[in-house]
């Protein structure tokens, strides 16, 4: 794998083509947990984490899997990873895991997973995979970071609220009372808050796109 | 230039001008229930309405003149500050109304673009971010020992007060003491004796809901809003109601009380006709003033807050295009349904 | 005897500006040095020139025949000399020049001979065709070729005849002083409409703000032989309208994509009853027609203008002033603008009507549509003019053309009271232009991709026969060879033989190329050639079929 | 036509095998995870629960294992249930020294509010925790504890203290405070307790007697 | 476990061998892809695609095997058409395959034709009439402007003629409204 792949995998999973904003792929949790910030990296982490084993086993099989039962084939392999993640979580996170909740086993039905299995990894060699999978999945835990700390800041004025859920009672210490006596925003919280949300970082997104090509635009002198 | 070369004198800015005539009826009769303090409040949202107007326009690359002399957004300024509870913070206000006006209004493509009533999405944000405060409404004139002047609501508006001391000023709305009563297993009978509660609906509040009224038939007299919208929602209103409560009247309000209730009368005449976020053909208006009547008993029965008309009356703007296109009225000579001759 | 009358849905009573010119006497404008007339002043095929520059013509001769069915001549409308026959401008809303036959005028207006016409006498398609060659269309503005309406088709008569004197635009006063002093000449031609169509019944249906053209045409009536009924109806805008009229006087709505016809109604505007009065029976073509010309001129009145006449040759009868801010032809509801007034007036031309910044103040800024539905209210046609803007803006013509969008007659009353002063119907024009564009469009591209498969499957079927030929050709020689030995006698096929079918095969392959070379077409003439005529008989149906769709509007005021 | 059902019948022979071959291998990892955290995962969730008893006991009183102790509760008018619940008994050495009920608030303002209470055994109330709950968000959801400390005001109150006329929301006249324009919740919730509180006393023997013996059962 | 290892695996036996039937017994033959693209295609069958004709063109496109902006004729917003058809991104007309130019037809200078033919075999819509040394003549409504009959032309007397717009063509255009100020 040449730097340029990298850069190239890369450059789609954060930017180009993210998950989140671009193909706005598995919105059901990414809307559903991102009320607040450590809620939403650990699903996103989660879901990077199946992303990138989905991927590594799905290119490692693909030779061996005809095109028409392709689709079982890696519903199959994301769903005994998902799984697997599910019961470990459940063993040594569990009370994350009780706040995550059902949203772990849906990570099977993401449809981002099964998309890049689809469109990527059982097209490309196994690095490439795991390390588009790893893009991705970094890119749509972006999102949902970026995501969950808007809601949690607007709804209830903190950062890091519930970090104790994964590091245990003592790290209560690091949650961020960023705006203290804060009345609240309710609807930050609520779904209606992850649509408005998300709806104004796409629109950020594709702003800053729109600026990015005219400025390129500019840059380029017009052939006479 | 193209013809006709010849106008009609009515403009968008008259239109307006006299949705917000016809709401001086209802301002009066506020201003003698709660007191002077409504005045700051439509003051207030007027200024961040416009203020957010102007703002927007010149993001958008829009010019600000002929937008902001249209009226548009003091209307849903005044509807808003309408809604809100009398004395409610000067936050809430303007919170509200920027909603409205920036989200619900100019994110969804400015003037004739929203999909949904930017008053009530206002109202529905800080009804659903801050029920607490959306839900303190002080006592009409006749309970309350004097109404406040004009320095004390502003000092109650921007101030704040100490809990205690709004606790005292506040009670509960007669919606939400009808609803707090069955709660506790009254009868409807028992709770309508509370002194809250006057001739059809709450005390002073049915005098407000006929101002509005007032207003609405003024509107309609004037071919501003159409009949159909405000009939339909009225009838919505009254039937449900009085399936209910016919089929038991110790649980469910009489179809007077909810019908008097000044944020139905609102509703009908002056926000589910909102041409913008409703239906355009008169079947359509039909259905949809009926099915916003209807969704505001349903809520107000069994919703979780207490009152429905926002929701009810977004939920139909949801519904719109649906309704809009399978009402399509026939068009000049085509045949009526009756008329249609036997497939051959 | 009255009438029950009945009422459209929508109109709009915008103020009528009729007592400005109805009140002057009408007076001919004066013959102008030089006359432009254009060859397509009627929806159909345009008139075919069968003269040439530089001959001399008089007053009345035909100088462009009709060019099939739904057409209509042209005729020189004074005598003079042919100075140019090609595009010169014309009024439209394009602006773009048109075919012309441009006359110099000698100032002797020298007629022809006119032979008045026995309508009773003549066969009824004969006379249909001889209106058709005096040029008469419909004067209400959409001129439409006369002598088709008068078809009464496949129904073989038309029970119901409408002479409509509606006249509801604003401004024009034209069939209003035309009734008032012609009264007689129209019911003549009356006659001549009902001979032709077979109808029982008569009906004038005018505008309650025009009594004196009521009272002229009952007076008028009460001497004719046939019941004439004169109905003074509503004013309102679009009462003049063909289909609105049909309504208010009978109650029946003419079906959607159909015509007036279809129901046994036919609607004649007050001047093509006048015209054909004057070409029945004094056998004069159309040459001529009476002109409003008002607004802000010094002297608004109505004016017996030449069809060729330059408008601001009218405008200077009625007397030009200052602070002109442009020209209408027609009315302010359905008018063209005129960018030049030194365009002739046509047959179609009812009014010049010349505006002011006081009169007509430019029209206030656009805002976006608020959905207030007020012009649905005002839409005669009962359409959703909100929906259809939508569409038509958006490029959605699929959707528009589902919302009835070919049902619009472009009246104006929805961007009339539109509150935000949309110019909706420019937009319905547009979205109907780019419609019809887009069919032409896919039937050229339909017809190419037909005509490409046609050919390559002829190809195909040209190597195929090649071979075929050849084989069989081939087999002959070979049979041949093998009989001749046969009857010879004994011996078995020789080597000799075999050589011989072989020079024999190489021969007809030789042939073979030689036909190849001559010219393909030539060779497919008679079925290709069938073909064609079979196609330009359906391009002729479509034709037909186009040139109906504007029948709805004609007669429109 | 034979021929292409033979390519077919082949075909799927072909991908029947490869995908059984998927889902043996994919059960295969599963069985091994499972085999490997059940355990764990057992022990999780029982800590989960002991904590969530932990908060309306105070630790103090109990030295047995709380979670074998869980016995049936018949559904009863004053627990607002109307299947059976759970309780829990907590003892310390052999005694007796508290219970935990399950209790349903059924006049909440959107619907059922199921409560934990902990009664010791001369009737004090030793905790309550709100287990689940459809209030309106930020109205009427200060009962959870994780949102405010409202629902600690019960820790120590019992029939008597305060007296019956004061069980009631401060609006009413009573004792417990409530957040102004949300007084349904909270009114609620105390009336569930005051039942919960109703029902230990009147069924205070059966109940001690009926888990005294049970209890003796499980003990060595 | 070994019920579950079960359930597994007959459930994987049974929709594999489903699939895998399926897959070979219901294939379908032909594209209605094509018809769509095909409808799209000017039909001007001019071949600077590099297909043969709007047909195979139409089929490589489905296949994958050419880009959608190959068709001059077709222009911008029928490289629009086929993106939005097709759910690709919009690429601006290739410039090897040549550029967008106005609507014209062939016109043949009737003086210098030598009537030789070679005009009529190529043209791919049979839209010139004419006989071996007898003047030809472009039947101008059939006539896609495919330029394909210019370069046989041993005389060089065939233009390309732009069509006007005259009265007739005349369209509409989209009203303007002047809702935002111009920068």
């Amino acid at each position: 794998m040449t730097l340029q792949e990298f850069n190239t995998i890369f450059q789609n999973g954060l930017s180009k083509q993210n998950a989140g904003l671009v193909q706005l792929l598995g919105l059901c949790p990414l809307l559903a947990i991102s009320t607040t910030l450590v809620n939403a990296l650990s699903l996103g982490l989660a879901t990077m984490l199946v992303m990138a084993s989905a991927s590594g086993a799905v290119s490692s099989v693909r030779h061996f899997v005809p095109h028409e039962i392709r689709i079982p084939v890696f519903v199959l392999i994301i769903a005994a990873l998902v799984t697997v993640i599910d019961l470990l979580m459940n063993a040594f996170v569990h009370p994350l895991y009780l706040v995550l909740g059902i949203f772990i086993p849906l990570i099977t039905t993401n449809c981002i997973v099964l998309a890049r299995a689809d469109a990527f990894a059982s097209k490309n060699r196994p690095l490439h995979s795991v390390v588009d999978a790893i893009a991705m999945g970094l890119g749509l835990t972006m999102v949902l970071v970026v995501l969950g700390g808007m809601r949690e800041l607007a709804g209830q004025g903190t950062l890091l609220s519930g970090i104790d859920l994964v590091f245990g009672e003592e790290s209560k210490q690091f949650v961020l009372h960023v705006l203290p006596d804060y009345q609240g925003f309710l609807l930050a919280i609520l779904p209606p808050g992850a649509f408005i949300a998300l709806g104004l970082l796409i629109a950020a997104h594709n702003w800053q796109k729109a600026r990015a090509e005219r400025r390129l635009h500019a840059a380029t002198p017009m052939p006479a | 230039m193209p013809s006709p070369f010849i106008l009609d004198r009515t403009s968008v800015t008259q239109v307006m001008a006299w949705v917000l005539a016809a709401l001086l009826p209802g301002i009066a009769v506020y201003v003698w229930l709660f007191g002077p303090g409504i005045l700051i409040t439509l003051t207030l949202a007027t200024a961040t309405a416009l203020a957010a107007e102007a703002a927007m326009l010149k993001m958008r690359g829009y010019p600000a003149k002929p937008f902001l002399t249209d009226l548009s957004a003091i209307v849903t300024a005044w509807l808003l500050a309408l809604s809100l509870p009398a004395l409610a913070p000067w936050w809430l206000i303007v919170t509200g109304t920027l909603f409205a006006i920036v989200v619900a209004k100019h994110l969804y493509g400015g003037l004739g673009q929203n999909i949904f009533n930017p008053a009530m999405v206002g109202y529905a944000v800080l009804i659903v971010s801050f029920p607490v405060q959306m839900t303190q409404w002080p006592g009409p004139l006749s309970l309350t020992d004097a109404p406040l002047t004009l320095a004390q609501s502003a000092s109650v508006i921007f101030g704040g007060i100490p809990q205690a001391t709004l606790d005292a000023v506040t009670m509960a709305t007669p919606l939400d003491a009808l609803r707090t009563g069955l709660l506790q297993q009254y009868t409807v009978d028992e709770i309508m004796t509370q002194p809250i509660f006057g001739y059809y609906g709450g005390i002073g509040f049915e005098w407000l809901a006929g101002a509005f009224l007032l207003g609405g038939l003024l509107l309609w007299a004037l071919r501003i809003i159409s009949w159909q919208v405000p009939l339909a929602f009225l009838a919505g209103i009254w039937l449900a109601a009085g399936f209910l409560h016919f089929f038991d009247a110790g649980r469910f309000g009489a179809p007077w009380f909810h019908l008097f209730s000044p944020a139905v009368m609102l509703g009908a005449f002056f926000i589910a006709t909102d041409p913008v976020s409703g239906a355009t053909t008169p079947r359509g208006k039909l259905v949809f003033g009926f099915g916003a009547g209807l969704l505001t008993i349903i809520i107000r029965t069994w919703g979780g807050y207490p009152d429905g008309v926002a929701f009810a009356i977004l939920l139909m703007n949801l519904s719109v295009p649906l309704i809009d296109a399978w009402t399509q009225p026939r068009i000049y000579g085509e045949a009526r349904r009756r008329d249609k001759e036997p497939p051959a | 005897m009255s009438r029950t009358l009945h009422t459209f849905k929508g109109g709009v009573h915008p103020p009528e500006h009729k007592a400005e010119s109805n009140a002057r006497p009408v007076h001919a404008a004066p013959l102008p040095r030089k006359l432009v007339i254009p060859l397509r002043q009627h929806i159909g095929n345009p008139a075919k020139p069968v003269v040439s520059v530089g001959e001399r013509v008089l007053k009345g001769q035909l100088i462009g025949a009709a060019d099939g069915y739904i057409s209509a001549a042209v005729h020189a409308s004074s005598s003079g000399t042919i100075t140019a026959i090609g595009p010169a401008l014309v009024p439209h809303a394009s602006g773009l020049p048109d075919d012309c036959i441009t006359i110099e005028t000698d100032g002797l207006d020298e007629w022809i001979t006119r032979t008045p016409l026995d309508y009773r006498a003549l066969d009824p398609s004969e006379l249909r065709m001889r209106l058709r060659d005096l040029g008469l269309a419909g004067l209400g503005g959409a001129a439409f070729p006369s002598a088709v309406k008068l078809d009464p088709g496949a129904r073989h008569d038309c029970p119901t005849l409408i002479l409509n004197g509606g006249e509801c635009e604003p401004w024009i006063t034209c069939d209003d002083v035309l009734m008032r002093q012609h009264a007689d000449d129209i019911l003549q031609g009356v006659a001549v409409m009902r001979h032709l169509l077979g109808s029982t019944e008569v009906i004038v249906g005018i505008e309650d703000n025009k009594p004196e053209a009521i009272a002229a045409m009952q007076a008028a009536a009460a001497k004719m032989d046939f019941a004439t009924e004169v109905v003074a109806v509503p004013t309102i805008y679009p009462a003049g309208g063909a289909k609105q009229m049909v309504q208010t006087l009978t109650g029946k709505e003419v079906p959607s994509g159909k015509l007036s016809t279809d129901i046994g109604i036919q609607v004649f505007n007050v001047g093509t009853a006048y015209a054909l009065a004057r070409a029945v029976h004094r056998g004069e073509p159309l040459i001529s027609r009476l002109v409003t010309v008002t607004g802000h001129v010094l002297r608004p009145q109505n004016v017996e203008a030449l069809i060729g006449t330059p408008m601001q040759a009218l405008i200077d009868v009625a007397g030009d002033r200052d602070g002109t801010t442009g020209v209408l032809m027609g009315g302010p509801m359905m008018g063209v603008p005129i960018t030049n007034t030194g365009v002739p007036v046509i047959k179609a031309t009812n009014c010049v009507l010349v505006k002011s910044r006081e009169l007509f103040p430019p029209l206030p800024r656009a805002l976006p549509c608020i959905r207030c539905t007020r012009c649905a209210d005002a839409c005669p046609a009962e359409l959703q003019p909100q929906e259809l803007f939508r569409f038509a803006k958006a490029g959605d013509f699929g959707r528009a053309q589902e919302y009835h969008l070919f049902d619009c007659i472009e009246c104006g009353c929805c961007s009339y009271v539109c509150p935000s002063h949309i110019p909706l119907v420019d937009f319905y024009r547009y979205a109907k232009s780019e419609i019809w564009a887009r069919e032409k469009e896919k039937r050229a591209s339909d017809l190419a991709r037909e005509r490409h498969d046609f050919r390559q499957f002829r190809l195909e079927r040209e190597k195929k026969e090649k071979a075929e030929k050849l084989a069989a050709k081939a087999k002959v020689k070979r049979a041949e060879l093998a009989a001749a030995p046969a009857a010879e006698g004994a011996a078995a096929p020789s080597d000799a033989d075999a050589k011989k079918a072989l020079i024999a095969a190489a021969l007809a392959r030789a042939q073979a190329k030689k036909a190849e070379v001559a010219p393909k077409n030539v060779d497919h003439l008679p079925p290709e050639a069938q073909r064609e005529i079979e196609e330009i008989e359906a391009r002729r149906a479509k034709i037909r079929e186009i040139a109906h769709q504007p029948l709805e509007t004609d007669d429109k005021k | 036509m034979i021929r292409q059902a033979r390519a077919a019948a082949r075909n799927a022979l072909r991908t029947g095998v490869i995908l059984f071959v998927f889902a043996l291998v994919a059960t295969a990892l599963l069985v091994f995870t499972f085999s490997r955290t059940e355990s764990t995962i057992e022990r999780s969730e029982q800590a989960e629960k002991l904590t969530l008893l932990g908060q309306v006991l105070p630790p103090a009183l109990y030295d047995n294992d709380l979670l074998a102790s869980q016995q049936g509760v018949a559904p009863h008018e004053l627990l607002g249930t109307r299947q059976p619940s759970a309780m829990w008994i907590a003892r310390r050495g052999e005694a007796i020294t508290a219970v935990v009920l399950e209790a349903i608030a059924p006049d909440g303002y959107s619907g059922n509010i199921h409560l934990l209470i902990g009664i010791g055994i001369d009737g004090t109330v030793t905790g309550v925790r709100v287990t689940a709950h459809r209030e309106t968000p930020g109205l009427g959801d200060y009962i959870v504890r994780s949102k405010s400390l409202w629902i600690e005001q019960f820790a120590g109150t019992s029939l008597t203290r305060p007296e019956a006329r004061r069980w009631k929301v401060a609006k009413d006249g009573g004792q417990f405070d409530a957040r102004a324009g949300a007084t349904i919740t909270p009114r609620a919730v105390v009336k569930a307790v005051h039942g919960a509180l109703h029902y230990f006393a009147r069924n205070r023997a059966a109940l001690l007697a009926e888990k005294a013996a049970s209890g003796e059962e499980t003990a060595p | 476990m070994l019920e579950a290892i079960l359930v597994m695996a007959f459930g994987a036996v049974v929709l594999g061998a489903a699939l895998g039937y399926a897959a070979v017994r219901f294939r379908v033959e032909g594209d209605p892809l094509v018809e769509k693209i095909d409808a799209i295609l000017p039909q001007t069958q001019c071949g600077q695609c590099g297909f043969p004709g709007c047909k195979p063109y139409a089929q490589a496109i489905a296949k994958g095997e050419a880009e959608i902006n190959q068709c001059p004729p077709g222009g911008e917003e029928g490289i629009h058409k086929l993106a939005d058809l097709l759910g690709r991104e919009f690429k601006p007309l290739s410039a090897e395959h040549g550029i967008e130019k106005p609507k014209s037809v062939a016109f043949i200078d009737e003086q210098t034709c030598i009537g030789c033919t070679l005009c009529i075999q190529a043209c791919p819509v049979d839209a010139i009439s004419g006989a071996a040394k007898q003047m030809h003549t472009i039947i101008a409504d059939e006539c896609t402007g495919c330029e394909l009959c210019l370069p046989p032309c041993p005389v060089d007397c065939i233009s390309m003629v732009p069509i006007a717009e005259d009265l007739p063509h005349w369209k509409w255009k989209h009203p303007v409204i002047m809702l935002k100020e111009v920068p």
